[in-house]
């Protein structure tokens, strides 16, 4: 299934805040049909490296490619080429319904008669939506927002979706759910590029595999290969109980 | 009785007056959620050209109309380019918005001080002005029959704009967070120039109404101020809130001149402001969100 | 002492400083917006100027009692009307600095309404304003340098946050308020002090928006870019005379220009500090990466 | 050659700034003409004009630059009161005079303990004279005994006509029978305080106000179809009313310090056309600021040199002088005396003359 | 007076036709280190707002210390000695870390107003304390080096231990924590489970805890509460719960381990 044929490509990417040098020479790709996984401690550029590709923050210097064109510079220019964005800390529209946002999420879809059908799968991802459709977003729990986050990204039907740490906050049955369920997703076309701090599960879920630490890229491979790294092991996976 | 009929009359026709202004003020506000100052500025470029094209041109009210329309139209698109673009880039703090947009209004209505003089001018009466007689005891004229249908339409087809469309549904959406909003595909500069677009139509409307009615001069453009107190009194954001309470604002107006002392009159707007507020922090139609914590 | 056009800008730039360090309290530090604080100059004059008059006070005391007029006002007011948040209280303000004059205007018994007050004896001599000036300035920046401010920056940046950690935010609201009102009261009334005849129509709508313009243009949250603001604009006000009207077309424009390039003001939330002047205007995304290097 | 340099104190922008245009305007018409005709001998004037803002904090700074910066010898403005009388102590002080355009106030000439401030002049006659006249005009010419008064609260100028007003209008039998206020600047609409008046029975209605107000207030009372009822107003008159109040004018009365239609005055409407391209409409502002040039210019021909105190001895000491709207002679308070009072009455598009009075 | 530092009495809370807090009964003993567990929207941040004052009870009563708190405005409570953190981060972004800390350690120190604007007489001993007593803080929680950069850019996982450091300069007796370990890798998660049960130990503090890392909650608390729907399934040590039939369907999911 991994047609080995790129997606996104990412060349020598610099980001900066002011001194701060958050993205530095940052090389990286994604095939089609692949879900590649960015690890990373806090602080290490993982947000910031969604941001860029997504035109949320400036590129200070390097090139994105999407399937060998240009990755526009404005966010909906990225949008409308086919990336959608999960943000980091949810960022729904508050005063707006579930339905609404769920919407917004469909907005620059032109196939106006399959968002109904769409709709409907977000809502058997997520009951918990359906339950809540008329409710302001910002009175959902933290978890229901992020539900509510993952399904506005799945609402554009993206060829690449980017998902910025989706698990945060969300109950471990649900996560375990939201994983099963990026796989489907992906098994039916969509490529995906995570973040994540749950990085075991997330490596299981993946292909492939980076490790950044601040800024730069560290390590890279097959998802199963860093799942077996003493380092990363160490660093990133914890030992845990479960 | 009959001069209780009259002044209600008169309290609604003012009223539409500021509602066209109120509308457009509130449009604005519902997106880019800041007052906009330079709205008057809007209302006085549109009463300049009406009034060049129709004096110096000879051209007939629809022509010169539309001509205002497009004017204070571009015009407020281009003060949204020149001006908030590059604020609202770069932060979220609609403040600097404010202030900016404090300046604008300086700016405009300098402008004019220079190019057309401070002096009082008036549309000829191309508005039919004639008074009609209500119910035979009291009067009015055609003129406010005209604005209080005009703001009525406006509001009406813009109401539904909002609330029908994904477009409304996208403008919604930009008011709470643009950047978000852009991340869902809305090309946001195009849809923030579109709103003021709008809004400067309607200002332009409201101009050539107020300077066809009382006069025109560089500084008209603050009558908006009583137009924001109304639109906060109907609740900032919300359009029939706008309308609603400059209708309240008109009739208030009216009322306590005529029945309490002319000179309360304003204190007594202030007043209604204040105890709105105080009893609906966010105004009649405003939704208050409870912040969830 | 340098010939008395030198005298009058000084004098009046240490009279507007003053009023603009009370808005900057209220709006740079508390962060409620306000374009009604003429309003309260306005209290500050009338106040000391019918204590001179009337009830032949002494000046000092005058002032000082129109100071605290225009507090005590303020603070009764500000329970009520604090409680609206964002442009709703900045409208507010319109409404509560109009009705103010609007008083002034009608209490005619007292005020003579629009036709002001004349004859008021001449006391905001040089010396005097200069004074005042330091003093206040200092009480604001060491009040701003400690718990009050903190306590006033927490309400303003997230008043859920700061009741929850033990913040009457209500309380420092009002404060705040009332400690700005103080200010604009002092200064009306050194105003009067100054022009020696005080009109209800000089603290009018426009001149609360040029009190909270000059704020905004010194940087919100900055006390010494409240005073480097006010001025700047005094000065360019004063220096543009000649080109008469093509000068407030100026004056807007520069305010549009500052926030259009640096709209964090001159200084940004910074204080005058030797090692700012530096990269004072450099252009930055954020104020991180100074934050990160001190 | 020597240069006397005079400032001019002028709105050139905020809320008066049509009027403020207008005087500069006239007044820069006046300099020209004096110093082409060489009246002064080897004296030139100079004018050096400052904006206030309409705001008269401002223009006390302005006057504090005209003396200290450039030095001028007399200052001429500005148009309102309430500037006048902030100016009057920095002019008093500095010892330089300062002659108003059309401020009437009494105060501007008078400090308030009753003593004539020596350095401030004016050309106008004073808000008491001119309330005594509209009564006097209202009552005997027109013989309307019930009056309606809508007058700005907001304007020193508007109350203090109104107060003079009432005063001598009862001295005259009259009774006002509706006393109504508005605030100027914002308030375009007077309806609500027209429809009492309509009930009130008033057959004639006092406007002591400027000129934008009044159009608009006769206007609506029209439009209230209010027919009957007499316009009575002061010198706030100005053509361009026309434009806004149309035939709302006709037959309305204005006491006035000039008539447009004086043939004395036709020279000048004529060269300001010429000069600006422009109709003079706000006339009288026009024509005072014009004339109080003159009336320097006389003081200064008498002093002969461009010295302040001379010319304040000269400008106080001025009798019978001829200027274009009338004959001036400085009384102990700095007014001049017994001007005539000229009516206008509002006809076919046009203030027209109508009679000159004089009360008893 | 009781040994529970913390009572809730049949406590309700509805948002229009939600119920989201359901009858809800339980207590804290104090010097405890409890977890809060269940699945998204049962109502876990309402009842942390019920607490704190955020929101108003529908019905119950809420004790502290003995002392019925119900209804008592935000910053009353938390002057009695309870702190907290938030789900959705709410640091003052724009001020440095160091200031965020120490304008919640100002609220155990005083001078007047005099002093305040005078610089005179308590104002340069207290400040100096505040100051130090905050970066201590800072340098517990491992951000001594992050003191002067402004809160809002900090990464993510270090605005979390911000949080903690901001309630702890409260000189709380009870710390609620909401979420604390969101946006963490197992092993700063492991780091945050030192430090929690650090500064249980040597503040002497009684702890709620809302977590949805079993891997935290697990191991530092003995003390579990787990709620759905708004009322309580299961209350009681880390292996009772864990096992309750309740909370593995409703929670935990079937197949943990
Ligand atoms: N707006 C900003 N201004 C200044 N610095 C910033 C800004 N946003 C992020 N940074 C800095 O950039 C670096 C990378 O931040 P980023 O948010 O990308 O990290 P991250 O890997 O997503 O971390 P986390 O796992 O905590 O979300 C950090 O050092 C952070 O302090
Ligand atoms: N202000 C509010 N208005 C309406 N509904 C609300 C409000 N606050 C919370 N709710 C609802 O109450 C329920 C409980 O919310 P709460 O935030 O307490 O959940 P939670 O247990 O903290 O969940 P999570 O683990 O996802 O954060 C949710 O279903 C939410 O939608
Ligand atoms: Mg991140
Ligand atoms: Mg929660």
């Amino acid at each position: 299934m991994n047609s080995k044929e790129p997606l996104l490509v990412i060349e020598n990417l610099n980001v900066s805040y002011g001194a701060i040098r958050a993205v530095r020479n940052l090389s990286l790709h994604i095939d089609k049909g692949e879900i590649v996984c960015v690890i990373g401690a806090n602080g290490a550029g993982k947000s910031t490296l969604m941001n860029a590709i997504m035109g949320m923050v400036k590129r200070q210097s390097g090139n994105i490619l999407l399937e060998g064109k240009p990755l526009a510079e404005k966010s909906y220019q990225v949008v409308a080429q086919g990336v959608s964005l999960s943000p980091e800390g949810r960022k729904v529209f508050a005063p707006l319904t579930v339905y609404e946002n769920l919407m917004m999420g469909a907005f620059p879809r032109k196939d106006r008669e399959n968002i109904e059908r769409d709709l409907e799968w977000v809502y058997s991802l997520f009951p918990r939506l359906q339950e809540r459709r008329n409710q302001h977003a910002g009175t959902l729990s933290g978890g229901e927002q992020q539900m509510l986050a993952i399904g506005r990204a799945l609402m554009s039907r993206p060829k690449l979706l980017l998902l910025d740490e989706p698990s945060l906050g969300l109950a471990p049955i649900i996560i375990k759910d939201i994983f099963k369920e990026l796989k489907r997703i992906n098994s039916e076309g969509v490529t995906i590029l995570l973040v994540e701090q749950n990085a075991k599960q997330a490596l299981m879920l993946s292909h492939r595999g980076y490790v950044l630490q601040t800024g730069e890229i560290l390590m890279e491979g097959p998802a199963h290969e860093l799942l077996a790294n003493p380092e990363v092991e160490a660093a990133y996976l914890g030992t845990t109980k479960h | 009785m009959q001069t209780l009929l009259q002044q209600i009359i008169n309290g609604l026709s003012l009223g539409s007056v500021y509602a066209l202004i109120a509308v457009g003020y509130s449009l604005v506000y519902s997106i880019l959620l800041f007052s906009n100052f330079a709205h008057g500025g809007f209302l006085v470029i549109g009463g300049y050209i009406c009034y060049f094209i129709l004096r110096t041109a000879g051209a007939n009210i629809w022509v010169a109309g539309l001509a205002a329309m497009l004017g204070a139209g571009i015009s407020a698109i281009l003060t949204e380019r020149i001006a908030y673009k590059p604020i609202r880039e770069r932060t979220n703090i609609t403040l600097y918005l404010l202030i900016a947009s404090m300046g604008m209004s300086i700016v405009i209505e300098n402008i004019f001080v220079i190019l057309a003089g401070g002096r009082f001018r008036a549309l000829p009466p191309v508005i039919p002005t004639k008074p009609v007689n209500v119910l035979g005891v009291a009067t009015t004229s055609m003129f406010d029959i005209l604005s209080l249908v005009t703001a009525v339409v406006f509001l009406g087809c813009l109401q539904l704009f909002l609330t029908r469309t994904k477009w409304g549904l996208a403008i919604r959406a930009a008011a709470y967070d643009l950047r978000v909003a852009g991340l869902m595909g809305v090309n946001v500069n195009r849809l923030v120039s579109i709103v003021f677009f709008v809004a400067g139509v309607l200002a332009a409307v409201g101009g050539i109404f107020l300077s066809a009615r009382y006069t025109l001069y560089p500084q008209l453009g603050l009558i908006t101020i009583k137009a924001f107190i109304a639109a906060v009194i109907g609740g900032l954001g919300s359009l029939p809130g706008a309308v609603v309470g400059s209708l309240i604002l008109g009739l208030a107006e009216m009322l306590t001149a005529g029945f309490i002392s002319s000179q309360m009159r304003d204190l007594v707007v202030f007043l209604l402001l204040i105890v709105t507020l105080l009893i609906r922090p966010s105004g009649l139609f405003g939704k208050e969100v409870k912040e969830k914590v | 002492m340098f010939g008395g056009y030198i005298d009058g800008i000084i004098i009046l730039l240490c009279i507007n400083s003053i009023a603009a360090m009370g808005v900057s309290l209220l709006t740079g530090f508390t962060g409620i917006f306000t374009l009604g604080h003429a309003g309260y100059m306005a209290l500050g004059a009338y106040i000391s100027s019918l204590l001179i008059i009337k009830a032949g006070f002494h000046w000092l005391a005058a002032v000082l009692l129109g100071g605290a007029g225009a507090m005590l006002i303020a603070w009764l007011v500000g329970i009520p009307t604090l409680k609206l948040m964002g442009d709703y209280y900045a409208i507010a303000s319109i409404g509560l600095g109009e009705a103010i004059r609007l008083v002034l205007e009608n209490w005619q018994s007292l005020t003579r309404g629009s036709r002001g007050i004349p004859g008021i004896p001449i006391y905001t001599s040089l010396p005097v304003a200069i004074i005042f000036f330091v003093v206040m300035a200092t009480a604001m920046f060491f009040l701003l340098n400690g718990k009050y401010g903190r306590a006033f920056k927490a309400s303003r940046d997230d008043y859920i946050a700061a009741s929850l950690l033990g913040f009457n935010t209500a309380h420092y609201r009002v404060l705040s308020l009332a400690i700005s009102a103080f200010y604009c009261g002092i200064s009306g009334a050194l105003l009067a002090g100054f022009l020696s005849f005080i009109q209800p129509i000089m603290f009018d709508m426009l001149k609360s928006t040029e009190l909270t313009a000059v704020v905004v243009f010194g940087g919100l949250g900055s006390l010494s870019g409240t005073l480097i603001g006010t001025t700047i604009i005094t000065l360019v006000t004063e220096l543009f005379r000649p080109i008469s009207q093509y000068r407030m077309l100026i004056y807007g424009a520069v305010i549009v220009l500052i926030m259009i390039f640096r709209p964090e003001g001159i200084m940004g939330q910074h204080e005058l500090h030797p090692r700012l002047i530096l990269n004072l205007f450099r252009k930055e995304k954020s104020q991180s990466a100074e934050g990160g290097k001190m | 050659e020597e240069v006397v340099k005079v400032g001019y104190l002028a709105a050139l922008t905020g809320d008066w700034a049509a009027y403020g245009q207008t005087e500069l305007k006239s007044a820069q018409l006046a300099v020209e003409e004096i110093n082409a005709s060489g009246a002064l001998g080897n004296l030139k004037l100079e004018l050096v004009p400052y904006d206030f803002r309409s705001r008269p904090e401002d223009a006390v700074n302005a006057v504090r630059r005209m003396i200290n910066q450039d030095k001028v010898v007399a200052i001429v403005g500005a148009n309102s009161s309430g500037v006048n009388i902030a100016t009057a102590p920095v002019v008093n002080q500095a010892g330089v005079p300062q002659i108003g355009t059309v401020s009437t106030n009494p105060y501007v000439t008078m400090d308030e303990s009753g003593k004539v401030r020596p350095y401030s002049f004016r050309v106008c006659f004073t808000d008491p004279y001119q309330g005594k006249l509209i009564a006097y005009f209202s009552a005997k010419d027109l013989g309307k005994l019930k009056a309606a008064i809508l007058y700005d609260v907001s304007s020193d100028y508007s109350q203090g006509l109104r107060e003079f007003f009432i005063k001598s209008y009862e001295d005259y039998g009259g009774k006002v029978v509706a006393d109504l206020g508005f605030r100027g600047g914002q308030d375009v609409d007077f309806r609500a305080q027209l429809t009492e008046i309509r009930n009130s029975g008033a057959d004639v209605l006092v406007l002591p106000n400027m000129g934008k107000e009044m159009a608009l207030i006769m206007k609506q009372a029209r439009e209230l179809g209010m027919n009957d009822i007499v316009f009575v107003g002061g010198d706030g008159y100005g053509e361009f009313m026309w434009e806004i109040a149309g035939d709302a004018m006709e037959n309305s009365y204005w006491i006035n310090h000039v008539s447009p239609e004086d043939p004395a005055m036709q020279p000048f409407f004529e060269a300001y056309k010429k000069k600006y391209n422009d109709e003079c409409k706000e006339f009288v502002n026009g024509i005072l600021a014009y004339d109080a040039v003159y009336f320097l210019a006389d003081a200064v021909k008498r002093a002969g040199k461009a010295d302040a105190e001379a010319i304040t001895k000269a400008l106080a000491e001025t009798k019978g002088l001829q200027l274009h709207h009338a004959v001036i002679t400085m009384d102990e308070f700095h007014n001049p005396k017994d001007k005539d009072g000229v009516v206008l009455i509002a006809k076919d598009g046009k203030g027209r003359f109508y009679k000159k009075v004089r009360p008893e | 007076m009781s040994s529970y530092i913390l009572e809730l009495e049949n406590v309700n809370k509805f948002f229009g036709g939600v119920h989201a807090v359901n009858d809800m009964t339980f207590s804290l003993k104090k010097g405890e280190l409890a977890g809060l567990i269940g699945p998204n929207g049962a109502g876990k941040t309402t009842i942390f707002n019920l607490i704190t004052g955020v929101y108003d009870c529908d019905s119950g009563h809420i004790t502290f210390k003995g002392e019925d708190i119900t209804g008592l405005k935000t910053y009353e409570v938390i002057r009695k000695g309870i702190a907290r953190t938030f789900q959705n981060l709410r640091l003052f972004p724009r001020s440095t870390a160091l200031e965020n800390v120490m304008t919640a350690c100002q609220q155990h120190h005083n001078y007047s107003f005099l002093e305040a604007v005078t610089h005179l007489g308590r104002w340069k001993a207290t400040e100096r304390e505040i100051k130090m007593e905050s970066l201590e803080l800072l340098e517990k929680v491992g951000l001594a080096d992050r003191a002067y950069q402004a809160a809002g850019t900090l990464p993510y996982g270090h605005q979390r231990r911000l949080e903690i450091a901001r309630a702890l300069a409260l000189k709380p007796e009870l710390l609620l924590l909401d979420e604390p370990a969101a946006g963490m890798n197992p092993e700063e998660v492991q780091e945050l489970n030192l430090l929690i049960k650090d500064i249980h130990k040597t503040f002497d503090l009684t702890i709620l805890v809302i977590e949805h890392h079993m891997e935290l909650v697990m191991e530092i608390c003995p003390h579990v509460i787990c709620i759905n729907f708004g009322a309580k399934i299961a209350d009681g040590t880390p292996t009772e719960v864990q096992n309750h039939p309740e909370v593995l369907r409703a929670y935990l999911g079937e197949e943990v381990e």
